[in-house]
Order: C-alpha cells, then structure tokens, then sequence
C-alpha cells in the first residue's frame, strides 16, 4: 500500500472542532502535501487526491523532524515504529544496538533531552519536539573521542563490546546530571545496561576514571592553560 | 532485520484530558490508552495483544507533576515519570515511602519513562496469561498456574478465585498504606475512589486489576496529609535487583507517639492479587510498644489463612520476615 | 355449568376463599412438595443471578454464592426424586398422547395438563444438566470437599460441559421469565394457592382436571 | 452475533470455552416473545368465547 495514503483513514467530524483547530489541521495538511511532494514527488495521485480530512485530530503525520545528534532530519515513520528502528534503519545510526527488543537490556539506550531511554520501547512519534543523542553523537567535531569514550577504552571496559553503546549513554547521562558520582550511585544509574560478558566492574572503573578526567578536564579547559 | 515492528496501529497524541476521553469514546474498544507503553510495546510486539489504536498520553501536560494541596497533602498527576516521583523533594520529605517504592520499579531507563499512573494500573505478570493462552484472566475457563504441574512460584498465596495471579506494581502497596484516593475521569465525569478500592481481585472481575471501565483514565493520586511525615518501610524482594518484579514486597507506615505505636498501615504487594492490607495486623500493632516480640507475632499473625501453591510456599516465611522488618525498622 | 365462574366475577370470592380453606378443599401439593418448589425458585433465581449478572456487567464476588446455592439445588432435586419416586404419582406427570386433546379443549386432563407437563420437563432438563455439569465444575474451584484438579477433564471436555452450563442457565431463564408469567395469570391463581397452601377447591379441580383421570388424595387413602 | 465462545488450550489448539453470551438477550427475548404470543391469543380468544355465547 501506498504508505502516503495510509493517512486517510479515520473519518473525522469537523464541526467539533473550533476555528484554530481547523487552521491548525490546514497548516498540517499543507504540509503532508508538501512532504508527500517531496518524498513521492514523481508519483501522480499522491497529494492530489488528499483533502482536508487528511490530518486526523491527534492522530499523527509521518513526514516528521527529528533532532538527533544536534542535526534536524526529516524522515518518514509509521505511527507504530520505535526509535531504535528508525534510527538503525532509516537513519543509518547503527551505533544503536537491538537485543531484547523488550526494555530488559539496555543495549538500545539512548538519550532523550539527556535522560536514558530504551529506544526500542520508544516511539519515534514521541520524541517529534525533543533531543536524541545516540552514541555517534558523542564524539567531537574532528572525531576525538568523547570523556567516557576516553575513559571506556583506557579501562578496556567492554569485552564483546555489544553492550557498549548502551553502558556509554547510561554513563553519560549520569555524568551530565552527576558529575562526581560515588561508585554505588553509577553502579545504580548503568543498573538498566544488562552485559552478558559480565563486564559490570570495567565498566564502573571506566565511569569513575570519566568521571576524574572531566573533573580534570573542566578544571583546566583546553586552550585556556 | 526489522524485529521490532509493532503490527500497525494508528497513533493518536492528543494534548489534553478532554481530547483523550473524547479520542477514548470515540474509538471505543480497538483503542489502548498508552503512558509510558513499556509494558504496552511488549503486548503488541509479541503479538498477544492486537490493536487498531494507541492513545498516547504522555503529551497531556496537566497530567503531569506534583502539586500541593491545601490540607497539606499531595496531588501527583498520573503521567508523573517513577524517576521524577522518586527525585521530588515534596514527595520523598513527606511520603518518602512512594518515592522508595517508585525508585524500587524496574531499571533506570523504564522509570524514565514509566508513569505513576501506568505503574498502578499495569496487567499481572502472571506468565502463562502473558504467553497469550486463554485463561481465566483472557476469557477462558482454565487457570494453567494453579494446575498440579503449574509453575507458580510468582503467584498468589491470598486471595485467588480461580486465577491467582498476582498486582505487580510496587507503588501501589505504597499508595494503599498512605491511604492515597485515585482520581478518575471517565465519559461520565470524575470519580475519586480510595486506593483499596481502586484494585480489584479475580472473584469480582477476572479480567481487570483495577476498577478502571473502558474509556476511563486514571488521571491523579491524591496523598492526605494524614500520613505525612510518618515512620515508613519499603521493601521488595526480587530475583533481581532491576528488572524483575517483585515476589514480595512491603509498604508499611506507622505513627508512633515515644515507643507507642499509635496508627499503623501495613501493606503487601504480590501476595494477592490486590495489594494485601495487613488490617488485622494492624489493630493488633495500635496502641502496643514496639518491640522485637510485636514484630515477630505481627509477622506470624501476617501470614495467617495463607493458601499457597505448590511453588510458592516461600511465600510465607517470606512475608513474615517482611513484615517483622517493616514494624523493626520503619 | 353451575361450577363454571366467570373469570371476570370471580375475584372478590377467590380472595375470600384464599383467605380460609374451605371444607371442599383438596390437596394438591403435600407441604414437602412446596417446600422443594420455593427452595428451588430461590435458589434458581441465586443461581442466574450470580452466574448472568457479572456476564452483564455488574461485579461482585460471585463464585462463592454460585456453588453453594448450587450444592443447595443439588440436595433439593435429589429430594424432589426420592419425593417423587416414594411418595408422589409419578406417572401424573407423565407425558401421553391422550394429553394433546386438551388442545382442543375438549378433554380435561389430570392432575396436570399438558402445559404443565412441558414446563416441568423442560425445567427438569435444564436443572439436570446445570446440576450435572454443575456438579463436575466444583472440581475447578476452591471448596472444602474438593481437591482442586482442573485436569479432571481436558480442556476440551471442559469446554463441552461449560457449554451444556450455559445452555442450561439460558433455558432457565427463558422458563422462569414463562413460568412466572403463566403463574401470575387471574385464570390460573388456584395453581398459584395450590403452590403456597398446597390445596385447591374441589369446584376448581372439578372445572380444570378429569375427576376420573384424578381423583384426588381422598380416593388414594 | 456468535453461538460460542472460543479459545485456544495451551497447545494452541482451538477449543470451545461456552455459549456466546449474546444469547443472553435472545432467551431473554424468546421468553417475552411466547408471553407476547400467548398474551394476544388470551384475548383473542376470550372475546371469541364471550362473542360465541
């Protein structure tokens, strides 16, 4: 099926809505048209047919933008698709892992407005208006690696390295909200970051190693000493 | 490969509670009211559940925070992450025992997201149910973990009528011992319900942990100031320290006056299929001195009329200690 | 027809006749009779209710209430058969082709008519089958006498046997809502005191039942 | 409307769970049916047998 008309289908009854929903819907509309153009844009029919029933109260538009790693993307997602998904698949950030696809191991985690969430159990359509970091995120303008990137590797944190990205983003959060955490505290802030090597106590040296470097760091900022 | 694809449903995200009951009637049985959706994502995924709609809450701004209230107790909107309930200085200052118990939920990264309200109102993790055969709790006639071959080491020791599946919520054995009153809005209007009345067990309605009727959202808690500043005890013993549910837990809270114990609510999560008030535990702590001796006969006394399962005679040494700790320590 | 009481007129002297019972009175259910009758209706009315009302939507806590009136119900027919075999006339209520005269009014029947007949049977069919199956689904809930073993019968047989349940409870309610009515009816309230005093005036056995086909206790003596 | 209720046993196999419960309303409504039947033919009757002697 053509994915630009599965937007049509709940009927909808406009006179319960007030006049700036009804400008709201037009301006939505508009643009759906206008991102249809741009996605099926050599497909005759795709815009044309569509009215203003296309944008359903609530319901949700696919043609959205998301702000991942400082960038503005525009992609199009499906009412039921999870981030992981549409950051593996539709954005090429691999970097982002699927195990359990259940919210029970934390090789997806990944950061929403610098909180850790599981992007397999999150929605894309959720996070339309909000930040998302993934581990290639991290990492500075010419490639250096981010604190705990730093820190993981000295430590030689991860053994099979699968988990990795997950344990990375958990220790990051944890850093941006905590700078000085004590071990147990970071022992409990990776505690959603299962590791099957078994890897937990590299792990936490490396995020207390990160932790001293950027106390380090921030006490003389490069290019000032 | 593409594991995670959810079957489609459309997704609606309204703004307000008004929207949301309106989208909820509208829609009608194909649609699924979603908070956090951890739990919702794995009913969909693995395919035991099917639906037309999702009903995203989490953009209802209301719904969300702790507000105080004029008799100095607390409203906690229902869409409130476990993570900032654990974290808000009103709530651990005053009802330290709801923030224990939110911190107790899952992992760090579910309680990010996981809400008050879905933590309340979430289904048993009765397994067989989960694995999608049609026992009682899914319409059928047959309860497969209370069968002589049933692996039933999660289940009910109290209260089963044909299903005995067990509330795996941690909060909410924390909002019945803080006598909490649920607020619910539904197409009819609001309802306020106490807490011990909003969880429901099989013998009543087989299908549905709460009292909530389709197309009712579950909207606030409300704390009274009754039980501020109390003494509290959490605990939940699981098999893991994240992740699992708990196979038991306690919320207690006591009022004493020196060495008096002059009120007290004791509460037990995965022992029924409702959290278990402890009344006659309770009328036995009122108005004693606390003490060693209190603890352990509150503990027997706790345990008594249990009906465990071939698994789960644990269970009871199990909740006893539990609650000889609670009156120890809290 | 001296006996023959317009319907319409008859009302102020069958209260009064209800009131006391009169000398021509013969009995037409022995007081263990009535007792089966109202311990029955109660418990029938126990049981749907409590089965029907959740399926409708009001919540309670049912399935206690259901199997004990349940366990009531069992001793109650198993008392209407030993009653019926020991010390009732079985074969007035059974079934004969001579019974369908009555359609055309021409012949009066027995102790019971035909109508009455039928609605016994049919509710003797569907307390049979609620109390068989009842019996046997005992053995999935929590009881006393018990041990618990949902695998008495795969789950298929189970299915089955709550299908003939449910049968059973839907016929019953389709019977009761009828017998009620047919019992509620002016013409018929002779039946309705026969059912609570247990007698009923000669002139009124006379009118509705074959003296020959039943004569009454007194001849039985 | 369905006749019964369906499910599956643990082995996935489709097994029957009971009578649908739509059929509520029908021996609900097959009852006041027959009474509404017997409640015309009463009168009908009646007025036969009033009108005939």
């Amino acid at each position: 099926m053509n994915p630009a008309t599965r937007i049509v289908q709940t009927d909808y009854d406009a006179d319960r809505y007030s006049r700036r929903e009804f400008i709201k819907r037009v301006i939505a509309s508009g643009a759906v048209a206008s991102a249809s153009m741009y996605v099926f844009g050599g497909l005759s029919g795709c815009s044309a047919t569509r009215d203003a029933r296309t944008a359903v109260a609530g319901g949700v538009e696919r043609l959205i933008s998301l702000n991942v790693n400082g960038q503005v993307r525009r992609v199009d997602v499906l009412p039921q698709e999870t981030l992981a998904t549409t950051l593996r698949y539709k954005l090429g950030l691999t970097g982002t892992k699927l195990s359990c696809d259940r919210a029970e191991c934390g090789a997806c985690t990944v950061l929403i407005d610098g909180v850790t969430h599981y992007s397999c159990s999150t929605l894309t359509h959720s996070v339309r208006a909000r930040k998302v970091l993934t581990i290639e995120g991290l990492s500075g303008p010419n490639g250096e690696l981010h604190p705990v990137q730093q820190a993981f590797v000295e430590e030689l944190a991860p053994q099979c390295g699968f988990c990795t990205p997950g344990q990375v983003m958990a220790a990051v959060a944890l850093l941006e909200a905590n700078p000085n955490p004590t071990r147990e505290e970071a022992r409990h802030a990776l505690s959603g970051n299962l590791c099957r090597c078994g890897a937990y106590d590299n792990y936490l040296n490396a995020v207390m190693r990160a932790a001293r470097a950027r106390a380090v760091l921030s006490a003389n900022p490069p290019g000032v000493g | 490969m593409l594991r995670d694809v959810m079957p489609h449903f459309e997704l609606y995200q309204p703004d307000s509670l008004e929207g949301a009951l309106e989208l909820a009637e509208r829609l009608g049985p194909d649609a699924w009211l979603v908070a956090g959706g951890q739990d919702t994502y794995d009913w969909l995924k693995n395919r035991t559940r099917r639906v037309a709609a999702l009903i995203d809450l989490t953009g209802i701004e209301a719904l969300k925070g702790v507000r105080e209230r004029e008799d100095g107790g607390l409203e906690i909107g229902a869409l409130t992450t476990l993570t900032q309930l654990e974290r808000d200085p009103l709530v651990r200052e005053r009802f330290g025992l709801l923030a224990a118990a939110a911190g107790r939920v899952a992992a760090p990264q579910i309680r990010n997201v996981g809400t008050l309200g879905g933590n309340l109102c979430q289904d048993t993790r009765c397994w067989y149910y989960r694995g999608g055969v049609d026992c009682y709790r899914a319409g059928g006639n047959m309860c497969y973990a209370d069968t002589p071959q049933g692996q039933n080491r999660e289940h009910a020791i109290f209260g089963a009528s044909r299903c005995v599946a067990v509330s795996p919520s941690d909060t909410a054995p924390a909002v019945v011992a803080l006598d909490a009153a649920m607020v619910v809005h539904g197409p009819r209007g609001e309802r306020v319900i106490p807490a011990q009345r909003f969880f429901v067990g099989p013998a009543k309605n087989i299908r549905r942990m709460t009292v909530l009727a389709p197309g009712e959202i579950l909207t606030a808690v409300r704390l009274p100031a009754a039980w501020a500043g109390a003494r509290f005890y959490f605990e939940k013993v699981a098999d893991r320290q994240v992740w699992d549910f708990a196979l038991l837990s306690v919320a207690a809270a006591l009022r004493m006056e020196g060495d008096v114990i002059r009120d007290a609510r004791i509460v037990c999560g995965a022992v029924e299929c409702v959290p278990r008030r402890l009344q006659e535990v309770e009328r036995a702590l009122i108005g004693q001195v606390r003490s060693e001796e209190l603890a352990a006969s509150a503990g027997e006394l706790a345990v008594e009329g249990a009906r465990p399962l071939n698994f789960n005679h644990f269970k009871m040494p199990l909740m006893a200690n539990l609650v000889r700790r609670a009156i120890r320590e809290a | 027809m001296a006996a023959n009481y317009p319907l319409d007129d008859a009302r102020p002297a069958d209260a009064a006749r209800d009131a006391a019972r009169p000398g021509d009175a013969i009995e037409r259910h022995a007081t263990p009779d009535r007792w089966f009758h109202w311990i029955t209706a109660l418990t029938m009315l126990v049981l749907l209710a409590t089965g029907l009302l959740p399926v409708v939507g009001v919540r309670f806590a049912w399935v206690e209430i259901h199997w004990i009136a349940g366990l009531v119900l069992v001793a109650a027919v198993l008392w209407h058969v030993v009653r019926a075999l020991g010390w009732q006339q079985p074969r007035a209520m059974g079934l004969r082709w001579r019974d369908l005269r009555e359609l055309t009014a021409r012949e009066r029947p027995g102790k019971y008519s035909l109508a009455q007949k039928l609605m016994h049977h049919a509710f003797a069919a569907a307390l049979l089958v609620a109390v068989v199956t009842g019996s046997l689904m005992l053995v999935k809930v929590q009881t006393p006498f018990l041990e618990r073993n949902p695998y008495l019968f795969s789950e298929r047989t189970w299915g089955v046997i709550h299908v003939l349940h449910d049968l059973s409870a839907l016929l019953a309610v389709t019977l009761v809502i009828l017998h009620v009515y047919f019992a509620l009816l002016p013409e018929k309230r002779m039946y309705l005191r026969a059912m609570t005093k247990g007698w009923m005036t000669r002139a009124e056995a006379r009118e509705h039942h074959d003296p020959e086909r039943w004569p009454g206790p007194e001849r039985d003596e | 409307m369905d006749l019964f209720r369906y499910g599956h046993d643990a082995w996935g196999r489709e097994v029957i769970n009971g009578l649908s419960w739509d059929l509520l309303g029908l021996a609900v409504g097959l009852g006041f049916a027959v009474i509404a039947v017997h409640w015309v033919w009463r009168a009908v009757a009646r007025t036969g047998r009033k009108g005939g002697h």
